[in-house]
């Protein structure tokens, strides 16, 4: 199992910085919210991997490690407030430069084009 | 807004009791409940009063109970009809599209009718028409046109209209 | 828990996976976009249906008291469903899908599309 | 407890109070009533940290346990020199900054006073924090602020550098996480002090995974720190910006320089087994290159701006420098050149926007323009902050640069560091003397329509000028602070002397 | 002692010039010279005693850590520099109060001038070599100002700036000399240092240490090679002319050169650097004077000349070089200054410089000619002037040397060249100025300059007069005591006289102006064969140069700094990787000790999913709106897997955050092209990517993996362990959050809040275009808000509040909690904005969302800060049961309000995100009703 | 039984989820996706409740209330996308 969620882990993280790596803002957020799929994962397994108990106290012995969720789930919000703001200035990049891409100047652009028709 | 001119306890509520009901289902009962329950069903209603639309109201709760056995009922028998359809081969299949004339215009209602007729398996509402007399039904096999526009109208449109009076 | 319970559990789960099963059978193999609407957002709700029911009376048994949490699910599933149904047929519209060829009634799609009456022009 | 044993977490406090409270409706649309707010909020900071400052000097490392958990469970607060004297840094900065942007940049688009606000807590955490993850959100709180107080104002240059910012500084945290994880899962803590009492301890397999965790942290804070090669983003970042939040982000590089220091100048240090100076071989070579290509880039700046953000990567390499010569020397001279550079080039980024405001269209590009209506004035500022950058007495510069030079003793080290920090040295004194001359100089007709600097806005400079001389004035007692800074920054703290302390 | 104030008096004076300057021209003036003449009544008080031979020092600890100290010292050296610095200076006053126009600001031009006065005092007076660096550099700086005095033209400035890069350069090994020599001896302090020869001279980094001296010296004294800059610091006014190049900055490295005489002179490297490099110096600067046609760039050159003079005789490494040099460095400060202020005068009265208009000057200004003429003279070295005595005593001591072995003989047969040279140089000053005819193409009539302004001109000539006919009771102790600090022990006899007899000396100075006549008697050849050569600009020659490295620095720099972000952020993955992977590869194997969980079959084909379509996202990332749908999938299955390891309120916060995330990327796709362009991407560029991401991949994979199956003795135990009892909770996960680590929390929704406003930032003034058609071309649907939808939106939103009101409520016990009930309630709300559009909805809801984050971040902050009151650190919590008559036993807790907090930040921030985001596009559509 | 009942339902859940995986890949319009993708958050629910009952558990519920809930949403969000391109508008 652990085998199998780490190679997905890996993988998800390749796919995602591969995404970041690329030139347009919108792939970008996607890669980046793949990122972040990935890094939460990562840091979730950090503490081991558990089945069917939860760390809600009911009086068992075995318990999740609770402080990587807790890690997370601080990750998770701050993630979220960060790609909402990657995607709001990858809009305001496409409204102001006219163009997605990172560097602002790109050639094709087939909105623009459209805008045009 | 006129509805926030006048202050209203309870302004609706059969919304409020079946909220005070879910709060139970979803919590084991002990009395601290209730009263938590009551305080939310009583407070949630207050919150969303502004952004709800004046609604009909079913004056006769026991048809709509009757209603929605027949309803239940619908949906199984006409799955395993689907469950037939779906295993069977394509080519068998005779889609087709048909326009059901309506006479409902009340939002809620309408909603009520459309849902039915897509939750039972075998037609699907797809559009209704700018005038509201038509709705647009995509039936996975059809027999008979007519039959199956007088079978939807007569198992919920009068219901429906029956209950709402409208 | 009796045996009886636990028969009429498995029955309703197993019941339940089956008709889930084919409802995405039919989202796998129906010939156009509209048929294929059919079978999971019907379909699926009745087999999600039978399998919340199940829990339902499994836990009801389990905990010794009275839970129908999973119904709450069910009735939701069972609002929400069609409209996402209608939803989705009217992005169908907008799309002009290819009909199976032998659909009857093939153009008042068109009418529908254009939420006109099926006499009007 | 009173009030004063609140004080350590004061510079968290403050500015996050404040902009909580610069939302609420009846102070939010009125801009004056912000800025006085601000400005009071400021001073008020500015006091705060300055008593942290003596309260540190004279009753030693303060710590404050959040929720009363002691560390490592709860997240602590760790007050020393080093941290104390960041903290009255940013405060000071802070202060110019809203004083100079209180002159009108403030209105260029919303929300500008509770964004510094929050930018400063930030920062403050950031230095305060004795917590590895509460570090990382600390970051993420500066970081999401510095993105929105980068485009204040608006523009498309300032928009493009700010996707270049922002995208690669998301990557940033991504990576930040994955360290944090690692480190996590072989150290099972997350306290700074703990980790360091744990790291010498490790097994052999643990070691290399928390190896590579820690030089993954390296990235992150090298990427803050605009070390080569991930320093590309900040000339375009801070060149583009509004001149009050390029002044601002003078310090924030340093929060990165600050945690390389306190991670691998210390937790990873000589104590940490066989872990220890795993970052050293790393950073040798960056930090010499850093300074080299900053110093090119210097040479190369086409506009006042960018000169001075190639100034601000110079820096960054020589307090690298200072991180891995490893000493308590190096480090006095690394924490008394981070107070000088922060604070000369904050007030060149100031008063550059200044320069920009009053020669019309060619801003402040080394081109031919008319002449500034109050050239004088800003020529005065400009030579005394380049004499400072350059590092040229009598202003402070020299200080540190001598500081550093005498704390090289090893004569490999010496011949390349020596030539580069003077190299870079002489570079910026060719650079900015052609800025100068070009600047205030080569002009053709005055230019009478430019909007003139506002007192305040004098004022703002002004103080961070006069903080310059002060640090040679007062270069005695300032150095001293420093050794001791550096003397409590290497000498570490085990997670029972943080506990000691807590009591 | 009363020196100690010396440096401090003409400090305090820089700032009188600019208060005075509102006055009157000769108030400023005075008012500029009452400080420094106040400290040259100091130095005169202080006088007889280092006359007398005594030393005196002073210090004061300033930064003792530096080894910094304010300390100075009086010596014969220093006396006899500070009289120079300050008897000249005040001249140069007097002199500019009439030199400078009116259009010049004068206080501006004081006050530099009192600066560098400050400066060069502060270099000769001190006693720790870093103070004496301090002062150092503070004279390149105030020369600089001094040069560019005139900063209208581009002469003063590129002058200047030249200037200042090569004496700064210098000063920057200087820096590193002092350093150096500082660690060697372990102290600053010059009484220390100058006594530590041996130790110094032995030392390793004596070669060092003495090079970069030497190029302290070299750069600000002009020595060769370093002398090109020295002519172009002639754009500077005539009186700073006057002053630097006379007595001041110039001989500020040859001070430095005397100073550390003692420390750094003795060895056979300084004699052949220092004296070859003095000799060659004064050779070019006296050929080269002669052929200019400016009278300040004959002056200039002459100074270079002398310079080289003086260093030469420093490195001659004889006791009697050494005086030599000191009596030279008093004699040359004298005449030259006078000869720059003269030429001042005259270009000053006849408006040009250019000996080739300036003629027959003596009909116009006979007094001024005499004078020139007189110094001029002594600058030629005649009999009787002050010029003469130091450079028989030089031509004396090029005899006495046997260093350069068998061919010795030739630096006193090239001493006597340059001795001729010089009296030709000095023959033409005199001759092509004075004499030769009438003035041509003046643009005013020459005439005597005001009375005040010659006044200095004759106080320095009747000094050269005075020294070369009474040498030993006029400077004779002067020297004395000043060559005494540089040798720093006893002088050797020596006589001070004009007659020593016929000797081989007097024979040289003899041939010296015999030559000099013939040499300026057959000038014409001369200048035609000088002008053979093309004239080399050094100005634009080193202008060049440092545009040159600009241009390469540029280059350089654009390579680097490419403007890819691509190509940025592939550098920081590869940095990532490059620091990682090598310790892994040390690693033997990654699997740890615990055991592992058996593979499943749904985990089996969740993990398909999973990997599925994350590659179907990247495979796809070119068709936007699917990769969106994609990454929906990959989020619902993060989701499940989070449920499934035992951690629900992951799954519940990944859920609802996955599902704004959505609508959020939605909202945004409309205004963005719906597919990504392909064209761009090198192909070597993809696979670059490729191989990096993959890499990075893998490491993270296998760290994850080495991680999961390791045991991990970690704090967790005492989260688990005290949740109940100190936090007040059973959900730990949710007790972590909100007490135990609160503040990371506390920051958490901080990051939402700021974010939020950031956006709101961004949104502002955003100018889209709007798609008139989707993707492939169609129109839009008609309806806005489909009935059907709005209707259940709308019957569905009491039953979302419930559920966000029951996910609050239970999180402290049971998954769920704030944030989550949070993004419950926001989407809740979103679907109303989705189905019913941002005009219905803000018609209803009247409150604005930035209100929301305040008082949810005021309620969680509160919460911390209500512990004060009990004296206990911000953010500890409080809980405890309560039991009501009829409801029974209840748990109340600070926990609660501060999650609260977190739930109304979390609803302001989305909402604020998303309702402003919709607002952008109220605008109507082409739709298919309207085609 | 019951658990031989559960893993043999979850079998079933499993093959249709990698049904719909398949509609979802193949398309081949995007409104077939979005049905695909709608029919696995359902598919998703079931799985989760049998995995509930599996372990015994109750503590998936939320998990599958939130699911049905926000899948509803989802889909909602992706057909207006469709229809009208401005899904706030
Ligand atoms: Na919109
Ligand atoms: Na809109």
């Amino acid at each position: 199992m652990e085998l199998v969620y780490s190679v997905c882990v890996g993988f998800m993280s390749a796919c995602g910085i591969f995404l970041m790596l690329r030139g347009h803002t919108f792939t970008l957020v996607i890669g980046l919210t793949l990122l972040s799929y990935s890094v939460n994962l990562f840091l979730f397994a950090s503490g081991g991997l558990t089945i069917g108990s939860p760390a809600v106290l009911n009086g068992s012995e075995n318990y999740a490690d609770p402080l990587p969720q807790a890690l997370v789930l601080t990750a998770i919000v701050i993630g979220f407030a960060m790609t909402a703001f990657a995607v709001i200035l990858a809009m305001r990049g496409r409204a102001d430069l006219g163009n997605d891409h990172v560097d602002g100047d790109d050639p094709v652009d087939p909105l623009a084009r459209e805008d045009k028709a | 807004m006129s509805k926030k001119s006048k202050f209203v306890w309870f302004p609706t509520p059969y919304h409020s009791l079946l909220l005070w009901l879910v709060w139970q289902i979803l919590h084991e009962f002990s009395r601290g409940h209730m009263v938590l329950g009551a305080v939310f069903a009583i407070v949630i209603p207050w919150i969303v009063a502004p952004l709800s639309e004046k609604e009909p109201v079913a004056k006769n709760p026991l048809k709509v109970l009757l209603y929605l056995l027949r309803l239940v009922q619908d949906i199984i028998v006409s799955n395993f009809e689907v469950a037939k359809r779906v295993l069977q081969s394509n080519r068998h299949l005779k889609p087709a599209f048909i326009a059901v004339p309506i006479t409902i215009s009340e939002p809620l209602p309408l909603t009520i009718f459309t849902s039915s007729v897509s939750l039972t398996p075998g037609t699907c509402s797809v559009e209704l028409s700018d005038d509201k007399q038509w709705l647009y039904v995509h039936v996975l096999h059809l027999e008979d046109e007519q039959k199956l526009i007088a079978q939807i109208k007569q198992r919920y449109e009068a219901p429906i209209k029956e209950i709402f009076q409208c | 828990m009796t045996n009886i319970l636990e028969i009429v559990v498995s029955f309703l789960l197993v019941l339940g996976a089956i008709i889930m099963l084919i409802g995405s059978i039919g989202l796998a193999k129906l010939p156009d976009y509209f048929t294929r609407l059919h079978a999971p957002t019907k379909a699926s709700t009745l087999g999600v249906g039978c399998i919340l029911i199940a829990s339902m009376v499994y836990f009801s048994f389990d905990l010794g008291r009275l839970n129908l949490k999973e119904f709450l699910i069910t009735m939701f599933l069972f609002i929400t469903a069609p409209i996402a149904a209608h939803m989705l047929a009217k992005a169908g519209l907008q799309y002009k899908v290819k009909l199976k060829e032998d659909t009857y009634n093939k153009d008042l799609s068109a009418k529908a599309y254009l939420h006109k009456a099926p006499d009007e022009d | 407890m009173s009030l004063l044993d609140h004080l350590v977490i004061f510079p968290i406090l403050l500015p996050f109070f404040a902009g909580v409270i610069l939302l609420f409706p009846s102070i939010s649309s009125a801009l004056n009533k912000q800025r006085v707010f601000t400005i009071a909020t400021s001073v008020l900071m500015v006091i705060a940290a300055a008593m942290l400052l003596i309260k540190v000097q004279s009753t030693g490392i303060q710590v404050y346990a959040l929720g009363n958990w002691s560390a490592p469970f709860g997240i602590v607060l760790v007050a020393d020199a080093f941290s104390a004297l960041m903290i009255a840094l940013s405060a000071i900065l802070g202060l110019a900054v809203i004083l100079y942007a209180s002159a009108g940049e403030d209105k260029n688009g919303a929300f500008f006073h509770p964004l510094i606000m929050f930018q400063l807590m930030g920062i403050n955490g950031a230095f305060l924090t004795g917590d590895a993850f509460n570090l990382f959100v600390f970051f993420e709180v500066l970081l999401i602020a510095s993105y929105s107080l980068m485009i204040h104002g608006g523009g498309k240059q300032r928009v493009q550098a700010n996707i270049h910012y922002v995208f690669l500084n998301l990557i940033g945290s991504s990576l930040f996480l994955f360290a944090l994880g690692t480190l996590y899962g072989t150290l099972g803590t997350l306290n700074f002090a703990d980790m360091a009492d744990k790291i010498p301890h490790l097994s052999n397999n643990e070691l290399m995974i928390t190896k590579s965790g820690a030089l993954l942290l390296l990235a992150v804070f090298g990427l803050k720190a605009a070390m080569l090669p991930l320093h590309f983003w900040l000339p375009k970042a801070y060149a583009n910006t509004s001149a009050p939040v390029a002044a601002l982000f003078a310090i924030m590089t340093k929060v990165g320089i600050y945690s390389i220091w306190r991670v691998h100048g210390v937790m990873f240090g000589n104590q940490a087994g066989e872990l220890a100076n795993i970052a050293l071989p790393w950073l040798w070579p960056i930090a010499l290159a850093t300074i080299a290509i900053g110093a090119i880039s210097v040479l190369a700046s086409q506009s006042l701006r960018v000169l001075c953000s190639n100034l601000v990567i110079v820096s960054v390499g020589t307090l690298l420098v200072t991180i891995t010569l490893n000493s308590v020397q190096a480090s006095t001279a690394g924490i008394y050149y981070l107070v000088h550079s922060t604070i000369a080039c904050a007030a060149m980024f100031l008063l550059a926007g200044l320069i920009q405001q009053q020669r019309g269209k060619a801003e402040d590009r080394f081109v031919t323009a008319r002449a500034m209506p109050q050239s004088a004035k800003l020529g005065f500022v400009f030579a005394l902050l380049a004499i400072a950058l350059i590092g040229m007495p009598p202003l402070s510069g020299f200080v540190g640069k001598a500081l550093i030079l005498q704390s090289v003793t090893d004569t490999k080290q010496m011949a390349w560091i020596w030539s580069l920090i003077l190299g870079a040295g002489l570079i910026s004194l060719i650079a900015l003397s052609r800025a100068g001359t070009s600047l205030f100089w080569r002009t053709s007709g005055e230019n009478t329509t430019a909007l003139q600097g506002s007192p305040i806005q004098y004022l703002a400079i002004g103080i961070l000028v006069a903080l310059l001389p002060l640090m040679v004035i007062f270069g005695g007692s300032i150095s001293d602070y420093a050794q001791l800074a550096a003397e409590q920054l290497n000498a570490g703290l085990s997670l029972q002397q943080l506990n000691e302390v807590a009591k | 002692m009363h020196y100690f104030w010396v440096p401090f008096l003409p400090m305090l004076g820089i700032i009188i010039p600019l208060l005075t300057n509102k006055f009157n021209r000769s108030t400023c003036a005075l008012a500029t010279a009452l400080l420094p003449a106040l400290a040259l009544g100091l130095i005169l008080f202080d006088l007889p005693a280092v006359l007398d031979g005594q030393a005196f020092t002073q210090s004061i600890e300033w930064i003792p850590l530096l080894g910094l100290n304010l300390s100075f010292r009086l010596d014969g050296l220093s006396v006899l520099f500070s009289l120079l610095i300050l008897g000249i200076g005040l001249l140069v006053i007097l002199y500019a109060r009439y030199y400078l126009s009116e259009k010049d600001h004068m206080g501006r031009f004081y006050c530099y001038l009192i600066m560098f006065m400050t400066a060069m005092l502060g270099i000769v007076m001190s006693n720790n070599m870093l103070q004496l660096w301090f002062y150092w550099e503070l004279t390149s700086i105030s020369s600089f100002l001094l040069i560019s005095f005139w900063s209208h033209s581009s002469d003063a400035r590129k002058g200047a700036r030249m200037a200042l890069t090569i004496t700064g350069a210098g000063g920057l090994a200087l820096l590193a000399g002092i350093v150096l020599l500082g660690e060697v001896v372990g102290s600053y302090q010059l009484n220390v240092v100058l006594n530590s020869a041996e130790l110094v001279q032995q030392h390793p980094y004596y070669l060092a240490i003495l090079s970069l001296f030497l190029l302290g010296a070299f750069t600000k004294s002009a020595q060769f090679p370093f002398h090109f800059w020295l002519p172009h610091a002639m754009a500077a006014p005539t009186p700073v002319s006057a002053y630097l190049h006379s007595a001041t900055m110039v001989k500020a490295g040859i001070f430095l050169l005397a100073r550390f005489y003692p420390v750094l002179a003795g060895t056979e490297v300084w004699f052949v650097v220092v004296s070859l490099t003095g000799l060659f110096t004064l050779l070019l600067g006296a050929y080269t004077a002669l052929f200019k046609h400016d009278l300040k760039g004959l002056l200039a050159y002459s100074t270079i000349s002398h310079l080289g003079l003086i260093v030469l005789l420093l490195g001659l490494n004889t006791e009697l070089a050494a005086i030599a040099a000191v009596f030279h460095i008093i004699n040359h400060a004298i005449f030259k200054a006078s000869l720059f202020m003269a030429a001042g005068i005259i270009d000053h009265e006849s408006g040009s410089r250019d000996m080739r208009k300036l003629n027959g000057l003596w009909k116009y200004m006979p007094i001024t000619a005499t004078l020139a003429m007189v110094a001029s003279a002594s600058m030629a070295g005649v009999p009787l002037l002050n010029g003469f005595l130091s450079k028989e005593m030089f031509f004396t001591e090029t005899l006495d040397q046997s260093i350069l072995g068998s061919l010795s003989w030739l630096i006193p047969v090239l001493a006597t060249i340059g001795g001729a040279f010089a009296v030709a140089y000095s023959l033409r000053f005199i001759h092509d100025v004075f004499f030769n005819g009438e003035p041509k193409g003046l643009t005013k009539t020459p005439h005597e300059p005001p009375r005040y302004m010659r006044v200095p001109v004759e106080i320095l000539v009747a000094l050269c007069l005075v020294v070369g006919i009474f040498p030993a009771y006029t400077v004779g102790p002067l020297l004395d005591s000043a060559s005494l600090a540089v040798l720093n022990h006893p002088l050797p006899e020596f006589s001070l006289a004009i007659w020593h007899g016929f000797n081989i000396p007097l024979l040289m100075s003899g041939l010296a102006i015999a030559g000099g006549l013939a040499i300026y008697l057959n000038r014409k050849p001369l200048f035609r064969f000088e002008g053979l050569f093309p004239a080399i600009d050094a100005k634009i020659k080193f202008e060049g140069a440092i545009q040159a490295c600009v241009r390469w620095a540029q280059k350089v720099n654009q390579t680097l700094e490419s403007g890819s972000l691509q190509r940025y952020a592939f550098w920081l993955c590869f940095f990532a990787l490059a620091l990682i992977a090598p310790p892994l590869l040390d690693l033997d194997t990654t699997r740890g000790s615990q055991a592992e969980y058996p593979l499943n079959g749904a985990v089996a084909i969740a993990a398909v999913l999973l990997v599925a379509g994350s590659l179907a996202t990247v495979i796809w990332s070119h068709y936007r709106l699917i990769a969106l749908l994609m990454l929906s999938l990959v989020g619902l299955v993060v989701s499940i897997t989070f449920a499934y390891f035992s951690a629900p309120d992951l799954a519940l916060t990944q859920l609802s955050v996955e599902i704004v995330t959505v609508i959020l990327l939605l909202l945004a796709l409309y205004f963005f092209p719906q597919h990504t362009p392909t064209s761009k991407s090198r192909p070597s560029h993809f696979v670059r990517d490729l191989a990096v991401a993959s890499l990075i991949g893998c490491i993270i994979g296998s760290i994850c993996f080495a991680l999961m199956t390791s045991p991990l003795d970690s704090i967790s135990e005492f989260f688990i362990a005290n949740a109940k009892t100190g936090g007040g909770g059973t959900n730990v996960v949710n007790v972590i959050l909100v007490d135990f680590r609160g503040f990371d929390t506390f920051g958490e929704i901080t990051v939402l809040g700021i974010a939020a406003l950031g956006i709101y930032k961004l949104i502002a003034r955003m100018r889209l275009s709007m798609r008139t058609k989707d993707h492939d071309g169609r129109l839009w649907a008609t309806d806005k808000y489909p009935v059907l939808l709005s209707v259940i939106s709308q019957s569905l939103l009491p039953l979302f509040l419930l559920i966000s009101a029951y996910i609050f409520m239970r999180g402290h016990n049971l998954p769920g909690g704030g944030f989550i009930a949070g993004l419950i309630t926001s989407i809740a709300l979103i679907q109303q904005y989705l189905a019913h559009g941002v005009d219905w909805m803000t018609k209803r809801v009247s409150v604005s969302y930035h209100y929301f984050i305040a008082i949810g971040l005021v309620t969680a902050a509160i919460t911390g800060l209500g512990s004060w009151a009990f004296g206990q650190p911000f953010l500890t919590s409080w809980f405890d049961y309560f039991s009501l008559p009829w409801i029974g036993k209840f748990e109340l807790t600070s926990a609660l309000v501060f999650d609260l907090g977190v739930y109304l930040t979390v609803i302001g921030a989305t909402l604020l995100i998303l309702a402003n985001l919709g607002k952008l596009t109220t605008k109507e559509r082409l739709t298919v009703g309207v085609r | 039984m019951l658990s031989y009942a559960t893993l043999f339902a979850s079998g079933l859940i499993c093959i249709a989820l990698a049904l719909n995986a398949w509609r979802l890949i193949v398309g081949p319009t995007t409104p077939d996706r979005i049905i695909a993708v709608d029919t696995m958050y359902i598919n998703s629910i079931a799985l989760i409740i049998l995995l509930g009952l599996y372990q015994g558990t109750t503590s998936y519920y939320e998990s599958a209330l939130l699911i049905a809930l926000l899948g509803f949403v989802s889909t909602a969000a992706f057909c207006k996308y469709l229809l009208r391109g401005d899904i706030i508008e």
